[in-house]
């Protein structure tokens, strides 16, 4: 048995000397091109940090093709970002191009800064997950693959946040993204009395039902549960902590689509996103219907907005009858709220556009 | 079984990075990869997982840091019917050395997949897939290097912290070192899950929150100033002689009106008591504007996804504090928190939800914490009052 | 459904170890059970908290907090992972013939 | 009792008019009044009501009308032991002739105590104190003039509106008329409760809503407009030259950014498609700016006071609805409101608590209106959703 | 027994000619002064409307009074506004003098109109509810003779409406105005165990409580309930379907004022009024430390708003966090919601000022 | 409290004619109450009212709402004021014994 307990690495230990140097001093930056930060010191020093996109799931493989880049130009170091995105950082302005160049070899693209679609944070879809409704990793290359230009320039009035969760969990913290796909169940549970008792705490179960839809099994002699099926949500919450009520379904799972979050506090407070599209079709390997509807809010929201305006501050300011207009995404019962706190969504005033 | 993936093969096409291929060249060396290639084709044709629900395996010594994952088609993917993941805290701020890393790969690719995500959306390294023999002997090796486990379960989760300090010129405070400092306070509280659920902390540096700290931490330490914002107005004027409309895009969008141009003097003028220190002015002027320097950070918490009650924000608890090592303020509201929380949560109840239900003025008056109007947006409009 | 052979019985198990009939647990499978968790021999305090865990389990039908587990055991969290070094739910809930945790891991 | 009355005297000083002095006037005649006065000095003096409860009285044929109230102290004051108030459903728009007031005073003052609220706040006459004898007379002598009783109970109330297209510019309908129909078609749900609870309509000529219909009622007309406001730039620069800050006090008020000042032209413009109908520029220029021609309501749903779920501001249900009589169109939509409400309501459960506990989407399924997205603020932040 | 259902008097028997004659016709109007508007015709007519304050409570021989001066300026006629106040219209401008002379001398002032603080809209209180924490005539009259200069001017920054409800059944809809003053209780309901069963319907009884604090009497002989008396808020919503469980106290009973709600569209949607002061104990006759507060909050506003700024936008604008700093009022727990929407109240930002 | 002869007994009431003593009612008293309320003599469909309601609120406790009133007693409520000149609720109930209507006047 080995150590426990060491906790991580020395962050210190990971740090390139020229970062070091400079720790706490900065004194501002500018982004010199798409994915190329100039980080200013006030020891006068520069560092240039170029990112590149990754597809988050990496072999081990190409980890070491990075180092090898890192090697090359970083002193043998590099960080990743918040968004899974890499960065590698040199004190030498000279290093730049080349980097950019070795990064292209490897395949990974240049930008993500400023006005740009950064990389997507997203989950383990079917990649590992018991609980996804619809695959991450696939949604993610096929939008991505759309968005590439957003990502390699930095032309958007502002930051466009995409975030993508497998199921309602959201791992992914989709629910303040500018642009979030989730995936979806809709249909209840099935439920699995024989494992019901082995597998699962049946008070726990019954808890764990946000709508109160779980009862006992009326049959006293059968340790189980039943659903009351028109109070089911398919949130799969008692899926979560019962093995047994399993809701995966080819036709019933799906994703939706949520827009208009922020989490930053420039300007607006942080916001949710909200459900713009209730659900598509699952439909690999590439989701068009998700891809398109992607690419339609970020066009015409690149088209309208105003210069710094983030998604959900040029929707708040047109109104969403204005977004659902221009967009040309339909409006359905499902978009109206229904969960606890709904009446503070209902329009309470004449102010409105036709 | 077959070999062939003609719907991930799909996703080997278009300029973004393929995580096909990366599945595929881990495939070259490592069977498991190889099944989890052909689980994944197969999730693609049916359109559901192949992955069984949980799993509770894990090392001696610790309750979290691995999750347990079983296909559903052991006899058709021997390689992959046991496939856990093992979350290794990283380093904070995500800075490497290529040498640590190197060694990182090199044990995954003794004892698992050869699959990784870097990182999982909490902050870990997700070493993907891997069978439950291969656990200790994994995780040996990982401590051996200086790598441990992050959290799991109804634990402390991996701490996550912006880039701050280190190359930002906006961190209010240390964010790396607070939150490496936590890390290894919290050790025990990591490994062994002992609460209703899970607990997150997150930290930025400013309120730009680089890492999404208000949507997805209980706790979540953002860095602020008490003073006021600072000007160059040289380097103002200098924006503005370059043609920036400083007046549609800086004093225009200040959130308080808290800004005035003088066309005049070409003075930036700050109402210092209006400032809401939202960045912005800073953000889109980082040579003109910068934070106050009497610097520290605003504590907020609840923050969680939708599950059981609905999505939280985090909302503020401490207007502002000092964040200096040894942070025994942070700690200290910390153990309080959990303490409360643990002793009032039910199972599966996030801080947030518990606060909810008990109501946020009795989680003041237990935690001795006075009530302030930043803590709200407004007060109640409802008569319904408890004296 | 894997079988394993636990306190000289065929017992349904599943792939981490968690015995799928609960109504067959006795003290026999519980001592196999605590050999595979490095709890083994067991004794007087292991029992403590398998019985108290048991006990919580047949009259809530959940597993009780860790919090009221080291209140009504005495043992902290630390004294019930050296007895259990695979940990209360892993380990003591396992061998105790409790359904798998689940939930948030 | 003593006569002495030393508190309320104190508010027969200052320059509003007192209310005690009316009493003081109306007990020069009625011994009930005097007995008010006495009340209302013990109030003073003990901190709490002398009112009992409750109270259950009436004129023959109705359900409602009537408020039955008796004194705890009847043996001190037996002219005001039983103090029942009558609702009189005021006239549209509360216009008066002085001969229907006076000779609804010289009534009051044989059958009651002479003192009067003019108005009650949901808009009738209030005749303040009677006893249980005096009702039913009162009654027939009343509607002998012409007045009726107005609504009280889990009944219609009555109907209020503003004083609309009788003196103000601005009404998009005849508020006056509509709710005189209103009134006159629905007397049997006024007079005769038969729901789960009270059911509120209130109705305002334009967005200013001078009746705040859209806090009071649970039905809630509200004048609106399909087309654009209209603007007389010969108007608006003449008030422009008169030194009217247009630029702070109209076009930097605008909600939505709808509108322009040009400086060259002097002109305002209207980006028609912005405009929200809000009234503020309207009413800010009211020789410049006007409403549209193709004017309408919009119908709002749900408002009402706190108890017991919360106070509910009433929200949009039908953005558009012409409103011509004979009203047909809003008459239908009120009784299918109705029979929904009566069908699913508990026992007083208003119609937004209702809708809440219901869901706005089924109510909006089974009443057969077609959502859309002036409805709502904004669509859900859950995923929440059933399908 | 007389006629039924005959309804209200119509209201065109109860205009004048040339409010008939113009009905619909409105051009445009004017405030000429403080309490008196010029409304003109599309037909040229101009019809001046003088609005002067009332107490409400009025004795018929009040009215008779008032009648008097309709007949003298008005044609005979007069109206009644949505707040109490009493409007003489009249088509001639040279009647205008008069009537306020006239006003003046039966004690009615004129005022009310554009940005003053008109009327209060108010309730019964002591004077006829067995519900009321406070009374409401009196606590309007001592507040209006203190806004008086603010009725009879139109100095302030915008409207200011004020409403006063006996008890938080709230008939005066003070959960909408700029300020409001609401009577409460702080005491649990006292039940007379004797009278619930003859008095009361026991379900409806327990139904009627929001928070759940009514059992039913644990000894079943007993037909009656109990109240949890740490879950009571002290709504009264119990006594108003059970007369057996009464609240009022005089230590307990007081009032609690609110600010900053508007029902208008005009600018901002429509907004509830909010906690300022939790409670104040009822100070009969005058409630001196009411009126200074509202005197207060008044003035504050009065010198710091922006033109055209109800109450309630300039505190959205500046933040409740320097409203209670401008007033001195003291912020407290029960300023913190802990209601149903409670959680949408608080601060999901870093944005505050100190 | 006020006392009242009806049905050959001294009965307490309140102000308002309502029967304090829910106990003791009985039909004796219901004609009694009648008479006071304009329904007098009382027939079938008097009592079936009458019936419905005391029936109703001897199982549920509550008063029925005035649509299963309606429902079930197949008496429009036209029906019901020409039976109970002073409604169902002043008058009907007050007949059938119940507790005074309250909330909403
Ligand atoms: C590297 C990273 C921090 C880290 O520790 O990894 C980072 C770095 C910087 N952020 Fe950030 N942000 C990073 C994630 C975020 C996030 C979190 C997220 O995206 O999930 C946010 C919140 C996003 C949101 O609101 O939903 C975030 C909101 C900002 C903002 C505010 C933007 C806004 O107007 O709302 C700024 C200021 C700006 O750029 O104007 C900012 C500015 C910056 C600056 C300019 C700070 C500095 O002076 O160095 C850095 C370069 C920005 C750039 O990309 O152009 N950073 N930044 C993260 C890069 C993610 C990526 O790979 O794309
Ligand atoms: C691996 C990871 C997704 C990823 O691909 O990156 C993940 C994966 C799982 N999450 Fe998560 N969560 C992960 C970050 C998050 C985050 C983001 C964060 O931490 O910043 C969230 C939102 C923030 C929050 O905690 O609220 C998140 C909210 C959830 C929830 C909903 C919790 C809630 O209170 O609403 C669940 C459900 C649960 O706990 O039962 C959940 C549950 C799960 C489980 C354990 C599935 C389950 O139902 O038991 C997933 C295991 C997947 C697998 O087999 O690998 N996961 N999960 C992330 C952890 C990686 C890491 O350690 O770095
Ligand atoms: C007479 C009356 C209608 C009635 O049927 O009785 C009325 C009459 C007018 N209102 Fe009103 N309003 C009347 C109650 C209201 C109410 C309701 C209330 O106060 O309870 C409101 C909503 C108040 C609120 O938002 O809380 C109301 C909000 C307005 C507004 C919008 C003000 C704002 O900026 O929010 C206007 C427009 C303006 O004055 O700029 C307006 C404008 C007007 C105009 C100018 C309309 C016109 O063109 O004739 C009338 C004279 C206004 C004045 O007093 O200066 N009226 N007005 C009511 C007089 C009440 C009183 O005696 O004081
Ligand atoms: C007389 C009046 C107050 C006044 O002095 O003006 C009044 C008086 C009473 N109201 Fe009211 N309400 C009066 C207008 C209102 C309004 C305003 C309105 O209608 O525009 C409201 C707020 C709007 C609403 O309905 O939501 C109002 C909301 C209530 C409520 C709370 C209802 C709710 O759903 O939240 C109650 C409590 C109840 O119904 O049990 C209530 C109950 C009462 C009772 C019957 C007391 C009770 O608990 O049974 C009061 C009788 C007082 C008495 O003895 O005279 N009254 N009540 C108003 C009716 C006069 C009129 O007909 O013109
Ligand atoms: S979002 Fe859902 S499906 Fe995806 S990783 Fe998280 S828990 Fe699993
Ligand atoms: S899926 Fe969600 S709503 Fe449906 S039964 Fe399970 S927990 Fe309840
Ligand atoms: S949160 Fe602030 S301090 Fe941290 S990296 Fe982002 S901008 Fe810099
Ligand atoms: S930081 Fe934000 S609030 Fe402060 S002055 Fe700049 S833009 Fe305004
Ligand atoms: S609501 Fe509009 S139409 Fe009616 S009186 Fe007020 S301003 Fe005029
Ligand atoms: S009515 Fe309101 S929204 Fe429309 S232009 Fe005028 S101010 Fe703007
Ligand atoms: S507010 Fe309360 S006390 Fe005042 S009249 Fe209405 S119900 Fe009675
Ligand atoms: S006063 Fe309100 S909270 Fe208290 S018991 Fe009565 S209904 Fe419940």
């Amino acid at each position: 048995m080995g150590r426990t307990d060491i906790g991580p690495p020395d962050y210190r230990e990971m740090l390139p000397d020229f970062i070091k140097k400079n720790y706490g001093k900065w004194r501002y930056h500018e982004t010199i091109r798409p994915g190329v930060l100039k980080h200013v010191s006030e020891t006068g020093d520069e560092v240039y940090t170029v990112r590149a996109g990754s597809p988050r799931l990496l072999s081990v493989d190409s980890i070491r093709d990075i180092c090898d880049i890192a090697d090359r130009y970083c002193d043998g170091h590099l960080r990743f970002t918040s968004r899974y995105n890499i960065e590698f950082m040199t004190d030498k302005k000279a290093n730049v191009d080349g980097l950019i160049e070795d990064l292209k070899k490897i395949g990974l693209p240049v930008g993500g800064t400023g006005n740009s679609v950064s990389n997507i944070v997203h989950t383990q879809g079917w990649i590992h997950c018991h609980s996804a409704a619809t695959d991450a990793s696939g949604i993610v290359k096929a939008i991505m693959d759309e968005m590439y230009e957003y990502f390699t320039s930095m032309k958007l009035p502002a930051y466009v946040r995409i975030a993508v969760a497998c199921c309602i969990n959201m791992c992914g913290a989709v629910h303040c993204s500018d642009l979030a796909i989730v995936g979806v169940h809709r249909k209840p549970p099935k439920i699995d009395h024989e494992k019901v008792l082995a597998q699962c705490e049946i008070p726990t179960t019954i808890q764990s039902c946000p709508t109160g839809a779980i009862r006992r099994h009326p049959d006293p002699n059968i340790k189980s549960v039943v659903v009351r099926e028109d109070l089911c949500m398919y949130c799969a919450n008692c899926f979560t902590v019962c093995p047994a009520m399993p809701l995966a379904d080819p036709e019933g799972d799906g994703v939706a689509i949520y827009a208009g979050g922020k989490v930053s506090n420039a300007r607006k407070p942080p916001m949710f996103s909200r459900m713009v599209v209730p659900f598509l079709p699952n439909n690999p390997p590439r989701w068009p219907e998700v891809v398109d509807v992607i690419k339609k809010i970020v066009d015409v929201y690149a088209s309208n907005a105003k210069r710094y305006e983030r998604l959900g501050e040029w929707i708040e300011r047109i109104g969403w009858e204005k977004f659902f207009k221009l967009t040309g995404i339909p409006f359905t019962e499902q978009h109206i709220d229904d969960f606890t706190h709904a009446v503070e969504t209902y329009r309470t005033t004449t102010q409105f556009k036709w | 079984m077959s070999e062939e993936t003609p719907l991930l093969d799909e996703l080997e096409k278009g300029p973004w990075p393929s995580y096909v291929k990366e599945i595929k060249r881990a495939a070259k060396k490592k069977k498991a990869a190889k099944d989890l290639l052909g689980i994944q084709e197969l999730s693609y044709k049916d359109k559901v997982t192949h992955w069984k629900h949980g799993g509770i395996v894990g090392v001696t010594g610790y309750g979290s840091g691995v999750i347990g994952r079983y296909c559903d088609q052991p006899e058709k993917f021997p390689d992959a019917a046991a496939f856990h993941t093992m979350r290794i805290n990283h380093p904070a701020g995500w800075f490497y050395n290529t040498k640590s890393l190197r060694e990182l790969c090199d044990i995954w690719e003794q004892y698992g997949s050869g699959m990784t995500n870097f990182h999982g959306s909490t902050g870990d390294i997700i070493l993907l897939g891997t069978t439950t023999e291969n656990l200790q002997p994994c995780f040996d090796a990982l401590t051996e290097k200086g790598f441990d486990l992050g959290g799991s379960g109804s634990a402390l989760r991996t701490i996550a912290g912006c880039v701050g300090p280190a190359r930002c010129e906006w961190a209010n405070f240390d964010t790396l070192n607070l939150i490496y400092d936590l890390t290894l306070e919290f050790q025990d509280e990591i490994h062994r899950p002992r609460w209703p659920y899970k607990f997150k902390i997150k930290a930025s540096g400013c309120p730009n929150d680089c890492v999404a700290a208000i949507a997805r931490a209980d706790f979540t330490i953002i860095g602020t100033w008490r003073d006021n914002l600072r000007i160059d107005q040289v380097a103002v004027r200098n924006y503005v002689d370059h043609g920036f409309d400083i007046k549609t895009l800086v004093v225009g969008k200040c959130p308080t009106e808290a800004l005035e141009w003088d066309e005049g003097s070409k003075e930036l003028r700050l109402k210092a008591d209006d400032c809401v220190r939202c960045m912005h002015c800073i953000n889109k002027m980082p040579k003109a504007i910068r934070p106050g320097v009497d610097s520290g950070a605003t504590i907020l918490v609840g923050g969680k996804a939708p599950i059981i009650k609905g999505a939280y924000l985090s909302w503020v608890l401490v207007p502002f504090v000092k964040v200096e090592p040894p942070y025994e303020e942070v700690k200290d509201l910390l153990r309080k928190i959990w303490d409360w929380w643990d002793e009032n949560g039910r199972t599966r109840e996030r801080l947030a939800e518990l606060i909810e239900r008990i109501g946020l003025k009795n989680f003041l008056k237990d935690l001795g914490i006075p009530p302030v109007p930043q803590m709200v947006y407004k007060p109640r409009a409802n008569p319904y009052v408890y004296f | 459904m894997a079988k394993a052979t636990l306190g000289n019985m065929e017992i349904e198990i599943d792939e981490d170890g968690f015995i799928q009939e609960p109504e067959k647990w006795n003290q026999a499978i519980a001592e196999d059970l605590a050999k595979l968790e490095q709890a083994y021999p067991m004794t007087e305090e292991h029992w403590k908290v398998v019985n108290y865990l048991r006990d919580y389990y047949l009259k809530y039908e959940i597993a009780p907090p860790i919090r009221m587990l080291v209140k009504q055991t005495g043992f902290d969290l630390k004294k019930i992972y050296q007895l259990f070094p695979s940990g209360p739910a892993k380990g003591a809930c396992k061998i105790a013939g409790l359904p798998k945790p689940t939930g948030c891991v």
